[in-house]
């Protein structure tokens, strides 16, 4: 198998220049690259474009690149909690492409199995539609729309190995997946990486194929945005 | 049950349900073998009321089906969230997958009921809630395509804003989220079904509210027949 | 959860009728659903489309559907080794919709996540793309092509619990999960029935909505085409 | 290397390669840290002769990443078969998916290299390998997603049928599986490099093979400049 470790995030992102556009996996704070984004920050790589559903919040995440500026674009389906986001969002500071979750997922999706466009009717009637072609099929509207790609993904997984083969755990894997297939590099980061022959392959979310660069996370905070309980 | 009900109006003086009124109401439109999209806010709260003699399996469009109740603090895992960004269980014989797998049962029709929330219904049954323009502005997350794919829509909402205006008119005001996609809506006032030909069609009051306080709350076209029945919770 | 256990293949298949559109999982014999195509053979049912990637061999797998006759139309991509296939093919006795695999991949894909029609470059200037509209983007051509669905879909699958959870094994999985999620039923066969809890929700290969009808299959022969081996 | 070269042509009696050589000297076009996918026949020995100092990972279009060598007699399991059906074991690090995962790859250019057979290449590159009208159908199979996207197209091919006609055309008689997408030929006779512009670049002559012979055994256009070295394999 080819081995694909680097070091630590700083390497893995040595080469991420200006004006990338990047992909980030995760939903809310929930799978998302923790290192690869502290390493973003410590780069200080500026005029980023983050394809990424959410944009963190307003101290974690994301939202730590969109304090300091280095986020020129994003493109999400989701402002939600996040005073920041929202602020720059009407002020007009940061530019802000809203798509429908299902349609982002697909286009990413899109991306990376070289589908360079698909219909789907999620927005027909609504300003996600303007500009775009609208067809019928059976009686039904539909919208085209045009896959992502990214210079750079940056997915987070649970266990990965050497060959780059990734398994995610729980709803950490939302986007992630189809993240890692659409970066023309991608980069995962696991918060236990193995040996080869170590995970099963039946079990295997991303194959290795997918993954240029993987490495060791560290000291992961998993922080959770909506603690909530019941009485035990 | 009717005690239960009595408890909730003392708790609420101007007579309307509270978001948990609106829970149980919506709760007994749950049937047996549904699989169902719950959206954040007052959908969430419907799985409380679900009876447990009714199977049904809770999707989270973030990639899970089998949502499980609220976990104990020893049971927190930050890789167990629901849409809502809630930690959460699951239950036993949930399946995990990714946003795409997940959005490709919601845009197939697999999910049978789709509750969400809203700012405004028309009486067409177009939906508004992702946006106020230049005020607000949360995103349409999934539900773009929920509104557009599901089999079976009900709306959780108030009837009305803080300062009185109707949210059910006979066309949004706000950006819309999907066009002609609402079937039902359970508003802190009624249960109404939206007709194919448009018009808000009154099924039901809540309890103490008068069909003359539903008039004055409805902006859109509302469609009144026969007797209208007070709800059950 | 919601228990979707029928007795056996028999009960399985009851409904499907004459003229039906069927989608059968599997690649050459491996991951085909053995009991459910007996159960076809002893009802008799005729006047069948089967999308499936081949037609099995002479004496195995829906090649035994050609000899009764049962099937008026086959969409595969691969007639390959089934010399009663292509006699039947080539005689016009049997209608036949060859499509790229890739493509017959994603077509069933699509009619499963809801998406009506794709571009893809496969088949480009070929027979296949004749009567399809071509569109360029980026300065490639590519083939519009439209979403397939079944009136019933018969998988396979290893693993499988009482909710419709399925889990495949090696590489007997190939089409078993696109075809599972674009079935209007959907009817799986599985070596193993286990209760709900058993299988790990991380592995699920095929969540449970898109299964219908789930029962133990029996006796299965998983019948190896091309037995090849090295000295040990 | 030189004598079991020698060995090979002994039992070639008519010098041109047999299906070992041409999977020989294709394996030397593999290099480090590349994804493979093999077709179906001569492709397939290409893993023989791969230098076990070359990490590649090869792909079964039928969902797996990770080919390891055939089974022994106890390791054989129906489970885990190749695109020509035979039975294969998994490298270590090896991944499982699905068809449309697999093609999802393949389509988006992850897989580095192709090798295929066919029946006919024209000067132009297309390739024709799936079907004889009105004789013979295999069916596409996986061919025409791999040469519609792969990234780079190598076909491995007899030079002329048993009749002597050549395979090397002008423009393909049979019905194509993809425009313009093959980039190297290795033939029993030569290595040929398809041109940009159209025509047949002769690179390698087969051990024994002269200029001569291959020049009358291709139709197509071919372009022979300087001396052409005899392959090594």
């Amino acid at each position: 198998m080819i081995n694909k470790v680097v070091a630590d995030a700083d390497e893995a992102v040595r080469d991420i220049p200006d004006q990338a556009v990047l992909m980030l996996g995760g939903f809310g704070l929930c799978g998302i690259p923790e290192n690869a984004i502290a390493a973003l920050l410590r780069k200080g790589v500026k005029g980023l474009t983050c394809i990424s559903n959410n944009a963190g919040v307003d101290d974690f995440g994301i939202g730590l690149m969109l304090k300091t500026r280095q986020v020129k674009k994003m493109i999400s389906s989701y402002v939600g909690e996040n005073a920041e986001f929202e602020r720059q969002l009407l002020s007009g500071e940061l530019e802000v492409e809203l798509i429908p979750q299902g349609t982002l997922a697909e286009r990413v999706r899109a991306g990376g199995a070289g589908i360079p466009a698909f219909f789907t009717p999620a927005g027909v009637g609504t300003e996600v539609a303007a500009g775009k072609e609208t067809r019928d099929f059976g009686g039904k509207t539909y919208l085209m729309e045009r896959w992502l790609r990214a210079d750079f993904s940056l997915v987070k997984a649970w266990k990965g190995d050497t060959a780059g083969n990734l398994i995610y755990r729980g709803t950490a894997r939302n986007f992630n997946p189809m993240m890692a297939a659409a970066g023309q590099v991608t980069i995962a980061e696991v918060e236990e990486l193995v040996p080869v022959g170590q995970l099963d392959p039946n079990h295997i979310h991303t194959p290795g194929i997918y993954v240029h660069r993987i490495f060791q996370g560290r000291g992961y905070e998993k922080r959770i945005e909506q603690r909530t309980t019941r009485k035990a | 049950m009717k005690s239960e009900l009595s408890n909730e109006l003392h708790e609420k003086p101007d007579r309307m349900l509270d978001k948990i009124g609106i829970a149980k109401r919506i709760a007994r439109e749950v049937m047996d073998g549904m699989y169902i999209n719950l959206g954040i806010g007052i959908p969430t709260l419907v799985a409380n009321y679900i009876p447990s003699s009714i199977n049904v399996v809770l999707q989270s469009e973030n990639g899970l089906l089998g949502i499980g109740p609220f976990p104990t603090e020893a049971e927190v895992d930050p890789d167990l969230i629901n849409a809502g960004k809630q930690t959460i269980t699951m239950m036993p014989g949930s399946a995990l997958f990714s946003s795409a797998e997940s959005f490709a049962m919601i845009r197939s029709g697999k999910v049978d009921l789709t509750i969400l929330g809203a700012m405004e219904v028309s009486e067409q049954g177009d939906i508004a809630n992702w946006k106020v323009p230049g005020k607000m502005v949360k995103g349409m997350g999934g539900a773009m395509d929920l509104v557009a794919s599901a089999k079976h829509i009900i709306v959780a909402m108030q009837h009305c804003s803080k300062d009185g205006a109707s949210k059910l008119l006979p066309s949004c005001t706000l950006p819309i989220t999907g066009l002609r996609c609402v079937k039902r809506i359970v508003s802190d006032m009624a249960v109404l079904d939206v007709l194919p030909d448009g018009g808000f069609k009154l099924l039901e009051r809540a309890p103490g509210v008068t069909v003359d306080d539903i008039k004055k709350a409805t902006a859109g076209k509302l469609v009144v027949g026969g007797e209208i029945p007070e709800m059950t919770l």
